[in-house]
């Protein structure tokens, strides 16, 4: 079923009775072309742009839970293509285009919106690079504009200038980078994915890989075994765990990061805007409340949960930019498994064991990545080659000394 | 305007009678009361409006549970958007205003929405505003957002402040009913050291708001009278106005204390709140339960409240929201606030009891087996529709309803350590599970105990068993006498209706959302609370989420626990967000460093900048000079011709003693410092284990065993870390010992033909500064002006024959003065922090800009530095291919062919001739500025294959700033490449 | 968190800085054939357990002290803490 | 004698002093500094020559042993600060270098810090507002080392209702209104 306007009306003239499932529930069937290992964004992603894009039959999602409820269930919705490195940039710009064009192709509002990202810089050496890294997404097709402290205070004008500890010198602004709304993006997916064919088994962890020969013959789960040609984990936080099954120790740390939500509130944030002297990015959902993060809280946790410090540390950034939202209320908070690789860029590759992939270590910046990473992923499923936009996210970086380490951080997680 | 539904007795003060203002109407009320109960004494039921479809809206509790009557609080720069009227306390001269509503709360134009409800259905928003794709930005959203939103904020800075504590305990006990004040009894009387915090200002929890008999007297009056026996105990704190906000790791609470919302202003110097972190070694969990809903159609009007609510207006606060009351209930807790109404004399129009066996009463009419179908009254209630057990309906007016859905145990922080509550079936609630946070235990309703007897004793028993795990011999008081009555419940949810029944009255998600959102798949927990919004409105779900939940059990025909629970997570009510900030804005955000001629810079008129947390000159104005590259050239040009002084007191200073001194240094830098003779100075370079340049600086043996390292500004705590590190965790046998020294001692560079004339007029006699007795990379202990001990280094940043110079700090200021008096001579000038950048430019000199961790020894074109001959930190993982490859990029200079034209960093190189593209892209610039010695501008940047192209022309580009130009590339070494000026 | 240092006892975690898993200590020998392999391992392969983990962290507003705790990272539960420099010298690292 | 005139850490000629209710905060620059670090293997030896100037032990794990001249607070593993009277004792870190000979690295210290005293009745209750200490349960004779609003300091109890706070020298400012402001606050 197509949804539309009208089709909100004719519903709402009747009672609402015609609306259907927005996914199938299915039992397993005993063997698909493709199994996709974790129902989150980018598992949904790459089922669909597999059935969509290289016309592929017979694919389950396996989700341990209920799709939708890691990082893409919880995150602080940015959308942007900001970066510096040209193992980066162009997978990013590539992802933010198939975002532009994302609700038509899913027949799904994810509320994708284009309201612009500001980077604000507050030392010479902090402009110097932001005119290099601008100069590298100009360069790569993206858009970027360089602010001044005025340009920036027309858009935000009760950013803190006066009593600064750290001077606003102005900022790095990608118009086109925005937010949308997080679980939508699960959800339209799941449903596009849902009326391609696929597949998505809620409540079905997978629990082993069967293997022989070096190759892959299916996945045990607790719903029994299940038969794949190929098999692509996308499980984020559980990557180590996940590919432990398969004998493999992985460049990952898994650490726990924060995000936060604030009472709902008279539109005050156009756009998102990032604090340069830390690490803090800020907007406003359309339900008005504003939506925040900061710095993982920097130790392995699987727990799901930060503490204190971390919170403390991400307010007083709020109000070193934002003075007036002293009065504001801090309404809930999560916190997440986050998949820390030893560079803080992402893995999409094949691994040793012939019909296994692997895609993980996306640290906390999955869901901007969200089209893009499935849409990689689901070509070198199908054609075992790396897309054109995602050749440097190779397992084998570290041997090679090819790292891709856009904060200049080394090989050290919870720097990144 | 009379308090015209003002009762008697309560536990206000009426000696105290406060005006304040709601709206453009003033009112009276009494100190003692909230917001919500003196408007509600005035006759005021409406008080907000919800937040879709903006239907009016009264309080539903008195609490901080509240999803209805909020408002603004306060005017001007102390606004306080979405605060509930029903915990603020009142003052005198108040000020609040409703909010979300347009012109005026009585009439909302927004109101429309309701009428197109229909349209406004669940997720509908996920369905449209597709076409054409453009319109979501420029159409939808806009008035989307502008219709969202609850409470605005001033838009100004917040003018109070927050504070953060610390405090630390044996048992923290969070809530003060009658379980936690019997806890905090049995614990304080046993000599542990207690914390008792309560949310509200008047500490006793439901005891406040009931009127049975505690120990013979009120529970009011016992709840007084015990908490004076607490403040009285040395080792017990009692903090009112004390919300625990968060359960984390290890025994820890955030708890925020509101010190001055009671008043206007906060007096002068106290702050606003203060976040307290409470390290406790056990916690008892006493936060009391939630009455919750019955929904049925049109639940929402403005007079329709929780049963236990009225009972806290009628007891507490002597106000009842009506004077003819109907209650409705599916338990006998309804019944008690029939009771109570009755004693103060307020109608009690009927109680409609669900349950076959509702008790009967001579003071008032009871319909058994009813249920309440529909309702009246736009801006409040006037009249129920009940659904008679015979069938037929019967009409009552009346001007408020009491709910009562049965008790929700208040569970929250026991779930913020992931812990989830198990159903209870006598309780028909979910109670606390097994898996609590460590440390904590649970007593009182909060644990499914209601009775105020089961409570006491359950708050006692809870601390003797804590008491006895920690080893404190518990010395249990008597507890008081009081009402034990056993819940009686029959589940009863929700009054099927086609038509709109509210289950989230702040977010405006009905029962109809619930069974749309089955209907259409979103059925696990989550994906109901995401898809419809229930429960994720300021009241965070506490009375809207278990009715969702059985609702949604009833349509998907499961058991409510196997439909599950949702998690509730920090704060347990909405916090201030300056709170957690504390003192940490504006200025003082971060700690501020100043170095020891500061107060002299300033009298000079220096302008300072920020590096790392220090302030450090940038540049010294002259009269007359209006641009600061003048003030900037004339110090670099005055420096190189004669001398000039810096202070460099903010680089890093680490003192590295023992015998393996020289070893240990050996194995952190690079390049070899083993043999380093003592009285010279090296510099050095410092990897990270991934082979990546992690610092640079220099090494100066004083003794055999003896060194003084030097790191950059910026990276001065991560190296010590570091060096730390190696120490303790890599070579733990090696016989060497660290501390920092950077603040100990005040350093200025003296650069330029004439510093050694200079120094020479302060140094003692028998300090030699001639070349041959300290030459270039020299060190030494020496005195000056007469005695005062001092480190001497010939070092040079600038290029020039230059020193550096360091004493105790103290005497930093006096040394800066006596440089510059005896230097007037030869016209001797302070440089700031651009004209050092000038000069180290010129030189070819790398800093933070070149170091930004991603660069390489070899990409420095200090490749050859990095010794084979031996182990060092990050020596073999720089090895690896892609670290090694022929076509690195390697640093070079650039200079624009055009002299003219600027070289700006951050801009990116290209082969000449070569399209502007990304894969074209060949290098990018690093550091650049005018340098008056050779008259134009000139840049260091990286460059692929950089060494091999000295003398090409290559094309600069930065589209982000304009730039198209052609730059020639040249070695690094713009000025004195031979280096014969610093060996003068 | 609150970890419990072994000559101070227990300090708030916001004193430390973490740094990783405790194998960092186990530093190859930059003269093994295979030296280069084994530093790669060594600096980039991580189990990474949801469980118990050995992990560095770094007393730096406190004592200085390295510290090898070994946490439950699902729990967050601390059982055990070392001195760093105790836990090397007994894996045999010397100079 | 040399003639350059000394600066306190808040940058006056004198000390400054604050008083807020009954609690006097006093900047004090008349200690002289320096560490003293065991050499490997010199454990014993470095601790016992400690003693000997100290009249006493060697202050253990968090204590701060006080004596006339010097006094000295445990640091670290085998590592401790030793103080004494600025007027007599400027060339502390030459005379320790002196009496520990090689069973111990010293540093001068002095003007790494500056030193705070806070006096009077409420100083447990500022405390609070500053560093997470368990300061009830903190005994005269103690130091530790803490942080306050992200400065590294050390908190020494002389007093029941005196305690001496030093924190870095070129932070001297940020310290000192980081105090007074929990000073206005809690009392």
């Amino acid at each position: 079923m197509r949804y539309s306007g009208f089709r909100v009306i004719k519903e709402a003239l009747t009672g609402h009775r015609g609306w259907g499932p927005a996914w199938r529930d299915p039992d397993p069937k005993p063997d698909y072309d493709y199994v996709i290992i974790g129902g989150g964004g980018h598992g949904l992603a790459t089922a669909y742009y597999l059935a969509k894009e290289y016309k592929q039959a017979r694919i389950a999602v396996l989700e341990k839970s209920w799709i939708g409820g890691g990082n893409v269930g919880r995150n602080t919705t940015i959308v942007r293509s900001n970066y510096l490195l040209d193992g980066n940039e162009p997978f990013y710009e590539f992802s933010l285009k198939l975002w532009e064009g994302l609700e038509q192709d899913l027949n799904y509002n994810a509320m994708m919106s284009q309201r612009g990202i500001i980077n604000l810089m507050h030392s010479d050496a902090q402009r110097d690079a932001y005119i290099r890294r601008g100069n590298a997404m100009i360069l790569n097709g993206a858009d970027a504009q360089l602010l001044d402290q005025k340009q920036v205070l027309e858009k935000y004008p009760f950013l803190n200038v006066k009593n600064a500890r750290f001077p606003v010198m102005g900022g790095l602004l990608q118009a086109r980078a925005g937010t949308a709304r997080h679980d939508a993006v699960a959800w339209g997916y799941a449903r596009a994915a849902d009326q391609r064919g696929v597949d998505i088994i809620q409540n079905c962890e997978v629990t082993g890989f069967r293997i022989e020969g070096g190759k892959i013959l299916g996945v045990e789960t607790s719903r029994g075994y299940i038969g794949a040609k190929k098999v692509g984990a996308c499980v984020a936080g559980s990557s180590s765990k996940v590919m432990a099954y398969a004998g493999m120790r992985l460049p990952i740390e898994s650490h726990v990061l924060q995000a936060f939500v604030s009472e709902g509130l008279k539109p005050v944030l156009p756009g998102v805007i990032t604090f340069g002297a830390g690490h803090f990015y800020c907007s406003q959902s359309d339900k008005g409340g504003l939506v925040f993060g900061g710095n993982i809280d920097g130790y392995n946790s699987y727990a799901q949960r930060g503490n204190l410090p971390m919170v403390e540390d991400v307010m007083e950034e709020a109000i070193a930019m934002f003075p007036m939202l002293g009065r504001a209320r801090l309404l809930r908070s999560w916190g997440g498994i986050m998949d820390m690789s030893m560079d803080g860029t992402p893995i999409i590759d094949k691994t040793h064991i012939d019909g296994l992939y692997f895609n993980g270590g996306w640290c906390y910046g999955g869901f901007k990545a969200t089209p893009a990473s499935g849409f990689v992923y689901a070509h070198l499923l199908a054609t075992d080659t790396p897309h054109h936009t995602a050749t440097a996210f190779r397992l084998d970086r570290f041997h090679t000394g090819h790292m891709v380490d856009e904060k200049g951080m080394g090989n050290q997680p919870n720097l990144h | 305007m009379s308090q015209k539904n003002r009762l008697d007795g309560g536990l206000i003060d009426r000696s105290e009678t406060w005006s304040f203002r709601f709206d453009s109407q003033y009112y009276k009320g009494h100190k003692g009361d909230t917001l919500a109960s003196a408007l509600l004494a005035n006759g005021v039921r409406l008080m907000g409006r919800s937040f879709k479809y903006h239907r009016p809206r009264g309080p539903m509790t008195a609490g901080s549970e509240e999803p209805n009557a909020i408002v603004e609080l306060r005017e001007g720069a102390r606004k306080e958007p979405n605060t509930r009227a029903t915990t603020i306390e009142l003052y005198d001269g108040l000020r609040a205003n409703s909010q979300n509503r347009w012109p005026s709360l009585a009439f909302d134009a927004m109101e429309v929405n309701d009428l197109l409800s229909n349209f406004f259905a669940a997720g509908f928003y996920y369905k449209t505003f597709m076409w054409p794709a453009a319109f979501w930005e420029k159409v939808y959203e806009p008035i989307i957002r502008r219709a969202a939103g609850l409470g605005s904020l001033s838009l100004q800075d917040d003018p109070d402040g927050y504070d953060k504590g610390f405090l630390h305990c044996d048992l923290l006990i969070i809530g003060g009913g009658p379980a936690g004040l019997a806890a905090a009894l049995t614990a304080g009387e046993s000599g542990a050291r207690v914390i008792l915090c309560d949310e509200d200002f008047l500490i006793g929890g439901r005891l406040n708001l009931e009127t049975y008999e505690v120990g013979g007297m009120t529970g009011a009056a016992w709840a007084a009278g015990t908490v004076a026996r607490l403040q009285a105990m040395p080792n017990v704190r009692v903090m009112p106005r004390t919300t625990v906000i968060g359960a984390f790791d290890h025994g820890i609470y955030g708890a925020v204390e509101r010190v001055s919302d009671h008043l206007a202003v906060p007096e002068d110097g106290k702050p606003r709140q203060i976040l307290w972190r409470i390290t406790s070694k056990r916690a008892l969990l006493c936060a009391g339960a939630t009455e919750r809903p019955i929904v049925f159609e049109n639940n929402d009007r403005p007079g329709i409240m929780q049963t236990s609510a009225i009972r806290a207006y009628t007891n507490r606060w002597a106000t009842t929201p009506a004077q003819q009351v109907a209650i409705f209930t599916n338990n006998d807790d309804g019944h008690r606030t029939a009771s109570d109404l009755v004693a103060k004399g307020v109608e009690v129009v009927s109680v409609i009891d669900t349950r076959a066996d509702a008790p009967t009463s001579s003071d008032y009419d009871v319909i058994a087996r009813g249920v309440i179908d529909q309702t009246w009254g736009r801006l409040g209630l006037s009249q129920i529709e009940v659904k008679m057990p015979k069938g037929g309906i019967r009409r009552i007016k009346c001007g408020a309803l009491g709910v009562s859905g049965g008790w929700n145990p208040n569970v929250h922080l026991t779930c913020h350590q992931g812990g989830r509550p198990v159903w209870n079936e006598a309780l028909a609630a979910f109670v606390p599970s097994g898996t609590l946070p460590p440390g904590m235990t649970v007593a009182g309703a909060a644990n499914g105990v209601f009775s105020t007897h089961g409570a006491l004793q359950s708050g006692a028993d809870g601390a003797k068993a804590i008491l006895a795990d920690l080893g404190i011999k518990a010395s249990a008081p008597a507890l008081p006498e009081a009402e034990d009555t056993p819940v009686r419940i029959t589940p009863f949810w929700h009054v099927k209706t086609a038509k709109r029944a509210w289950v989230d009255q702040q977010n405006d998600v009905t029962a109809k959302d619930i069974k749309l959102a089955h209907q259409e798949n979103y059925v696990s927990v989550e994906h109901l609370k995401r898809y419809t919004t229930l429960g994720m409105a300021t009241d965070q779900g506490k009375t809207s989420n278990i009715a969702g939940l059985a609702i949604m059990a009833e349509v998907a025909g499961k058991a409510i626990p196997d439909v599950g629970t949702t998690m509730f997570r920090p704060p347990y009510t909405p916090t201030a967000m300056g709170v957690f900030a504390g003192r940490a804005w504006g200025m003082e955000v971060r700690p501020t460093r100043l170095t020891p001629s500061h107060k002299w810079a300033e009298e000079q008129g220096a302008v300072f900048t920020e590096a790392g947390l220090w302030l450090r000159a940038q540049w010294y104005p002259k009269p007359g000079e209006t641009h600061w590259r003048q003030s900037c050239d004339r110090e670099v040009m005055q420096t190189r011709k004669s001398v000039g002084i810096c202070d460099v007191t903010s680089l890093g200073k680490i003192d590295v003693q023992g015998a393996d001194a020289a070893a240990f240094l050996n194995k952190v830098y690079c390049n070899g410092m083993a043999k380093l003779p003592v009285g010279k100075v090296r510099y050095g370079l410092m990897l990270r284990e991934d082979g990546i340049v992690m610092d640079d600086g220099t090494a100066a043996r004083l003794a055999e065993d003896h060194f003084v390292v030097t790191t950059t500004t910026a990276k001065a705590v991560q190296v010590y870390r570091h060096l730390e590190f190696v120490r303790q965790c890599l070579c733990p046998r090696m016989d060497v010992q660290l501390i920092s020294t950077t603040d100990a001692w005040a350093q200025f560079s003296v650069a330029g033909p004439n510093s050694r004339k200079l120094l020479e007029k302060i140094v003692d006699d028998g300090v030699d500064l001639s070349n041959d007795a300290f030459p270039f990379m020299a060190c030494a202990e020496i005195t000056i002006c007469g005695g005062l001990r001092a480190r001497l280094f010939r070092i040079s940043f600038s290029g020039e024959l230059a020193y550096e110079i360091a004493v105790p700090t103290r005497y930093g200021d006096a040394l800066v003065r006596r440089l510059m008096q005896a230097g007037e001579e030869f016209d001797v000038v302070p440089y700031g922090l651009e004209a050092l950048n000038v000069m180290r430019i010129e030189k070819g000199h790398v800093t933070g800009n070149e170091l930004n961790g991603t660069t390489t020894a070899l990409n420095l074109g200090m490749g050859r530095m990095v010794s084979k001959a031996k182990d060092s930190i990050g020596s073999k993982l720089s090895e690896r291919p892609g670290l090694t490859e022929p076509d690195a990029l390697k640093l070079v200079g650039l200079k624009p062919v055009n002299p003219d034209h600027k070289v700006p960093a951050g801009a990116h190189l290209m082969t000449k001739g070569d399209k502007v593209t990304a894969s074209n892209d060949q290098g990018y610039v690093t550091s650049a500025c005018y340098s008056p010695n050779l008259g134009c501008h000139i840049a260091l940047g990286f460059l692929k294959s950089g060494d091999t192209r000295i003398g090409e022309t290559i094309r600069l580009v930065s589209p982000l700033t304009g730039v198209d130009h052609e730059v020639e590339v040249v070695s690094p070494h713009f000025f004195d490449p031979e280096g014969e000026r610093l060996r003068a | 968190m609150i970890i419990n240092h072994p000559l101070l006892g227990p300090r708030d975690s916001s004193e430390f800085v973490y740094l990783g898993d405790a194998c960092l200590i186990n530093r190859p020998d930059w003269q093994a054939d295979d030296a280069l392999d084994q530093f790669i391992e060594y600096g980039h392969t991580r189990d990474n357990p949801a469980g118990l983990h050995r992990e560095l962290w770094y007393h730096e507003q406190g004592d200085r002290s390295w510290l090898v705790v070994t946490r439950n990272t699902v729990t967050h539960e601390i059982t055990q803490v070392e001195l760093a420099r105790d836990v090397a010298r007994a894996e045999g690292r010397s100079k | 004698m040399h003639d350059l005139a000394p600066l306190c850490a808040l940058g006056g000629a004198e000390p400054h002093t604050d008083q807020v209710a009954g609690v006097t905060l006093t900047e004090n620059p008349g200690h002289g500094l320096a560490s003293v670090a065991a050499r490997l293997g010199q454990e014993t030896a470095c601790a016992d020559h400690l003693g000997t100037l100290l009249g006493s032990d060697a202050p253990g794990v968090g204590a701060w042993v006080r004596s006339d001249p010097m006094s000295a607070f445990w640091m670290g593993p085998d590592q401790w600060m030793v103080s004494a009277p600025f007027a007599t004792h400027e060339d502390l870190a030459a005379q320790l270098i002196q009496r520990f000979g090689t069973s111990a690295s010293i540093t001068e210290q002095t003007d790494a810090w500056v030193w705070f005293d806070m006096q009077g009745d409420g100083v447990e209750q500022v405390m609070q507002l500053c560093a997470n200490i368990d300061i009830e349960k903190m005994p005269v004779g103690a130091a530790a080392r803490s942080v306050i609003h992200y400065m590294g300091v050390y908190v020494l109890r002389s007093a029941p209702d005196a305690l001496s706070i030093l924190g870095g020298r070129s932070s001297a400012g940020s310290l000192h209104h980081a105090l007074l402001t929990a000073m206005k606050s809690a009392l």
